[in-house]
């Protein structure tokens, strides 16, 4: 009963090809996507992707391991502390060095935080390409307190540098704890406020349910991780699969979807908040004391060697290659950026949907493009 | 002289009034934006214009006055004539349509014997300002948006017309003045007898007007700004206008046909008759308010101009208060008939009928603030499947409610209920098959 | 922009040996700086399976910070990965990516990174290659943009990619940025006075 | 010539002048456009005859539903490809003669017919409640030819579905 498609097969109209991006509200940044349409259902589309392309990997290999930190944190920008935790463990493995249990707590407790405010982010931003103006300003609310504690910690809210190869940056400030326990006691609610608007919302479920459906066999050839992969009902995590930092410590859950649509995968994120809460809050209470620094050197300079580390990042599996020479610079350094590939999967999933299901099916990737082009 | 103001005669009052209508409807809508803005703002948990003017009161003229100034750019492959035309068209049909609306019963522009069909076939000329925009445009982007607001617009005016059509039904008449008045006769307001059709007009008023959650044609983040992607500075804003101006004539025409029009709440009921008084209580409370923010205020020299300016409010507020109750022996007849209020009278129905019209668009804002957008074709199939088939239901089972109570004689309200009931029933069957 | 000298530090054609991903050898950890954690030879059951199956094609197996890695030679590579995939059950490709070691024949490593679900175990793939690696992406749909991003940064070619071209970089651009002889502070200045009408993007 | 003539002169001249337009201009919007400005000179010239529910049927029908179905179509047809077009093909020559002899013929019965064909002026108020008239002659008087008309575009609809259709493989 779509009168759009009828006349326009009768009418043997030409198939339109749409560019959307790199300047568009809702390809997240500098994507620019190439679709071919039918009336408005899309029959193929290409990613053209690179236009943030700063060649990080490159700037890695003419620094010494301590300079990169930084950059890291400019790749995935909203999620820096979880990009310095996969750079800074990746490198204390190369050095065979491992970070004291304080500072692998509260690395825990931060990137819990940091999971936290990128789906938050993420939920904002997604419910606003699907036409729900309201909910980004409330998520945002939340992730300012979140900010908050970070600048607290380290004087920086979104390029946070946190953490330093073998521990950490800094020793906590003062009631730093009472500050993580007091957001976790209001974020409950507050998940249950996003919740009202938008779980049992018909229009939202319609708009999300079976749109961009991912079949598990499909997720696992496309390499997707993260919430995009158990959305599609895999249950799998690096913080179980490989645990890293202080997870094996602490109780959590795993949630997937059944479907692998796009509403699975708001409700998987949403499940997350939740868990990463609860992981924050069994953190917060038994913090150990000691010493936040392992005994690295001032001058860092791992024996040749490689080593491949990842970490569970908000996005999925964020991987670091690095091939050491003995030198103090990396000889190669590789990102595996879960945006990157995340993306791979659209075109799976965007064929035969509408113009209007390739922004819902774009933000439920949830894809950032600093990661994306590095 | 006297021969001028002789021929004059006859457009004289017409003219005034339709002076008065457009200034007082620019303002609305320029209000509107406002209102829309702040409203907004406070459900989501920010202030909104606080810049310009007290609590941004002065915002919307900031705009217009911005909108007006910029450089108006034409994109290169667009076809000029038809793009300087499009957003005229949309304003036009926007604005005439007003032309046949009774605010009051004695404040009117217009009332034809078929003001009804009148204003929905100006209405419809709308559609030509947005999808010739879209087209004349020359991109992608607005064409898509034209395409799709065309099929929206004339899928949703075929349930707007069958939800009309059960207060043709009900009132007998297709002027406008006829439908209020035949409301006041039947002593109720026909939203409470036809609360599916009134329901169906309030949904298909939403969509008919490119509003959330169907504001698919200017889905930003599908197609940037649909049908007026191309267009900036002055032609935008009669596109902003004319949208707006819609929002009101919809709410306008919801409110005459099934909200009583200028009828206060419950009009026949003779101990509610302290509501007319209303208008002027509400002017108190107002002076009432400016009067306790003055006493407020600190008393440092730096507060000097608001204060003055609060008081100057509440002054204006309270004279008015009083200007509304001068009795009627001060004042020559102004045809009113026997009032003891005449002022008050005349401000009644023009006061009730903006307050309904508020709550309208209220509910328009509120929608926004709250709902995600619906897909295209879930839009079509709601319009098809299930509002057309309503509405049609909704009217066969009115007609057959007004047979049966002619010819039967059976209780009328109690008929048109009973087919209410069996359309819920048709929704409710539709909708099974659906899920 | 040190060159690799000589010294290679790493096992690439190293000699065979093996273990797994058991903690069991390797890697302990002393914490000091200068000793660290060393390569060691690999010898388990995968890859002595790989090696009675595909013989010479499997060059040197290593355990690196306890992490598995097996160096493979071109010509049987890709059956050797759908004897993983299928066989060995590691179907999941997390990542590809090359390495350029400019002094050495072959220059560039194509580095495999591979998962198992149902073992929960990774598996590193080296193949020494010049200018060209058999493409995966039959095997793997992953391997389609980390294969492009290859061939953007290296220049290695993947015969039997669907459409290899490249993805980060514009398409006119010429030189790869990731190989050892491009400096960091060189650029395409042709193109970007072309195309950006400027004279330098730095 | 009073206000009443001369505004019915210019509506007249604008539906004459816009209807040459819409057969002479090369792009379909435009003509499109001009086919709307005819139809709603038109419904003025109805409105001036104080026939309101014919004025209102014309502007609702013809312009709000089906010009913004034919604007619909035109915008999802390849516009480049029919502007390329010869608008005017060989046998224009032909159908010029036509409507000559037609127009002729026409102008020939007329001035043969002048004066027999006088209407009666309309007392005034006899065509107050058109709509009531319109329903009682269209329901009643003439029942039978309105449901065969309706019929009729029923099954052109249903026809037009049915080819419109996707074949179902």
């Amino acid at each position: 009963m779509d009168p759009q498609n009828v006349t326009t097969t009768v009418l043997g109209a030409d198939e339109i090809i749409l560019n959307m991006g790199p300047q568009h509200p809702s390809t997240h940044g500098v994507l620019r996507v190439k679709l071919k349409l039918d009336g408005e259902k899309v029959i193929g589309s290409e990613c053209i992707i690179g236009y943030l392309h700063r060649g990080v990997e490159k700037i890695g290999e003419n620094r010494t391991y301590p300079q990169f930190a930084p950059y890291v944190d400019r790749t995935d920008y909203v999620a820096a502390v979880s990009n310095g935790l996969g750079y800074c463990e990746a490198v204390e493995k190369l050095l065979g060095a491992e970070a004291p249990p304080r500072a692998r707590w509260v690395r825990t407790i931060l990137t819990e935080l940091q999971r936290i405010a990128s789906h938050l982010l993420w939920l904002g931003t997604h419910a606003l390409d699907i036409g729900a103006i309201t909910p980004v300003f409330y998520t945002f609310r939340e992730r300012e307190e979140i900010l908050k504690i970070f600048e607290k910690y380290c004087g920086a809210r979104l390029t946070t540098h946190a953490f330093r190869i073998g521990g950490l940056q800094y020793e906590t400030y003062d009631g730093f704890e009472e500050e993580v326990k007091a957001f976790c006691r209001d974020f409950e609610k507050k998940v249950v406020e996003y919740e009202e608007l938008l779980t049992e919302n018909r229009i939202w479920v319609q708009r999300t349910r079976n749109v961009g459906i991912l079949t598990p066999q499909d997720a696992i050839d496309m390499g997707a991780t993260g919430p995009v992969l158990r959305g599609s009902g895999i249950r799998w995590d690096i913080r179980k699969a490989f645990p890293y930092a202080a997870y094996d410590q602490f109780q959590f859950d795993i949630p997937i979807g059944e479907r692998g649509d796009t509403y699975d995968r708001y409700l998987v994120r949403m499940e997350e908040m939740r868990q990463s809460r609860r992981i924050v809050l069994q953190a917060v209470d038994s913090i150990p004391e000691g010493p936040i620094l392992a005994r690295v050197g001032k001058v860092i300079k791992p024996p040749p060697g490689e080593v491949y580390h990842s970490i569970e990042a908000p996005k999925g599996e964020l991987g670091y290659y690095i091939v050491s020479d003995g030198t103090t610079q990396p000889y190669r350094l590789r990102i595996r950026p879960p945006s990157f590939i995340n993306l791979e999967a659209f075109d799976k999933m965007v064929r035969g949907h509408l113009v209007a299901d390739v922004v819902a099916i774009i933000g439920t990737l949830d894809i950032v493009l600093g990661e994306v082009d590095r | 002289m006297t021969l001028l103001i002789e021929t004059l005669q006859p457009w004289l009052l017409p003219l005034v009034r339709i002076l008065v209508v457009f200034a007082g409807l620019s303002l609305i809508v320029a209000y509107l934006v406002y209102a829309e803005r702040k409203i907004l703002a406070h459900l989501q948990v920010r202030l909104g214009p606080m810049r310009v003017g007290p609590h941004g009161l002065l915002q919307p003229i900031a705009d217009g006055l911005k909108l007006l100034l910029k450089e108006d750019i034409i994109p290169a492959g667009a076809d000029k004539w038809v793009f300087w035309l499009a957003p005229a068209i949309s304003v036009l049909a926007a604005f005439t349509a007003f032309s046949l609306i009774p605010f009051a019963p004695n404040f009117y522009i217009t009332d034809v014997n078929v003001g009804l069909l009148f204003l929905i076939g100006i209405s419809s000329l709308g559609i030509f300002g947005i999808i010739l925009g879209g087209w004349a445009s020359n991109s992608h982007y607005p064409l898509l948006g034209a395409l799709r607001s065309t099929a929206q617009l004339v899928s949703y005016e075929v349930a707007l017309g069958f939800s009309l059509v059960s207060a043709l039904l009900l009132s007998g008449t297709l002027s406008m003045k006829g439908i209020v008045e035949a409301q006041a006769q039947q002593g109720v307001w026909f939203a409470f007898v036809q609360p599916v059709a009134f329901f169906i007009l309030f949904v298909a008023a939403i969509a008919e007007t490119n509003r959330n959650p169907f504001d698919l044609p200017e889905a930003e983040s599908e197609l940037v700004a649909g049908f007026h992607t191309e267009y900036s500075g002055f032609r935008f804003s009669l596109y902003f206008l004319a949208e707006y101006a819609a929002m009101v004539l919809v709410s306008s025409v919801a409110v005459t046909l099934f909200l009583g029009g200028w009828l206060r709440f419950f009009p026949s009921v003779r101990w509610l008759d302290f509501l007319d008084y209303t208008p002027v209580a509400v002017f108190l409370a107002a002076a009432a308010w400016c009067f306790r923010a003055v006493l407020r205020l600190p008393g440092t020299r730096e507060w000097r101009w608001q204060r003055l300016l609060l008081l100057g409010l509440g002054a204006g507020a309270a004279a008015l208060a009083a200007a509304l109750l001068i009795p009627a022996r001060f004042l020559p007849d102004i045809g009113v008939g026997q009032a003891p209020f005449p002022v008050l009278a005349t401000i009644q129905g023009v006061f009730w009928f903006l307050v309904k019209v508020f709550g309208f668009l209220f509910a328009f804002i509120w929608f926004r603030g709250t709902f995600p957008r619906y897909r295209f074709d879930q839009l079509m199939n709601l319009g098809w499947r299930f509002m057309i088939p309503v509405a049609i239901a909704n009217v066969i089972f009115c007609a057959l409610a007004l047979a049966l109570s002619r010819q039967l004689g059976w209780h009328l309200p109690a008929a048109l209920w009973l087919g209410t009931a069996a359309t819920l029933l048709v929704a409710v069957l539709l909708r099974q098959e659906e899920g | 922009m040190d060159e690799q000298k000589k010294e290679e530090p790493k096992p690439a054609e190293a000699p065979a040996a093996g273990a797994e991903q058991k903690p069991a050898s390797a890697a302990p950890k002393p914490p000091a700086k200068p000793a660290g954690p060393a390569p060691e030879p690999l010898d388990n059951e995968l890859v002595r399976r790989l090696r009675a199956r595909f013989g010479p094609a499997v060059g040197g197996a290593t355990l690196d910070r306890k992490q598995a890695i097996v160096v493979v030679s071109r010509e049987r590579f890709l059956e050797l990965c759908r004897y993983l995939k299928d066989e060995e059950k590691f179907d999941f490709l997390t990542d590809l990516t090359g390495v350029d070691w400019l002094a050495r024949r072959p220059r560039f490593e194509v580095i495999l990174n591979l998962y198992s679900f149902s073992r929960n175990e990774r598996l590193r793939l080296k193949v020494p290659v010049d200018d060209a690696c058999p493409s995966v992406t039959s095997l793997w749909g992953t391997a389609d943009w980390l294969e492009r991003e290859c061939f953007d940064m290296f220049g290695i070619q993947f015969p039997g990619h669907p459409g290899l071209k490249r993805i980060l970089l514009p398409d006119g651009w010429k030189g790869h940025p990731l190989r050892k002889d491009y400096d960091i502070l060189k650029q395409d200045t042709d193109w970007v006075r072309e195309n950006l009408g400027i004279e330098s993007g730095q | 010539m009073n206000f009443a003539q001369a505004t019915f002169y210019v509506l007249a001249a604008i539906a004459v002048v816009s209807a040459l337009l819409v057969i002479t201009r090369r792009n379909p919007v435009h003509s499109a456009i001009s086919l709307i400005v005819t139809l709603l000179a038109v419904a003025l010239l109805y409105l001036q005859l104080q026939a309101e529910f014919l004025a209102a049927v014309q502007i609702i029908l013809y312009i709000g539903g089906i010009m913004v179905l034919f604007l619909f179509v035109i915008m999802l047809v390849n516009l480049d490809v029919a502007l390329r077009q010869e608008q005017f093909n060989r046998q224009w020559g032909i159908a010029g003669v036509a409507a000559f002899l037609l127009a002729g013929e026409l102008a020939a019965v007329i001035y043969l017919g002048r004066g027999t064909a006088a209407l009666p002026q309309a007392p005034p108020g006899a065509l107050q409640p058109n709509t009531e008239l319109i329903g009682t002659s269209l329901y009643q008087t003439y029942m039978l030819p309105f449901e065969i008309a309706s019929l009729l575009l029923l099954v052109a609809m249903v026809g037009a579905v049915l080819m419109a259709r996707r074949k179902v493989s």
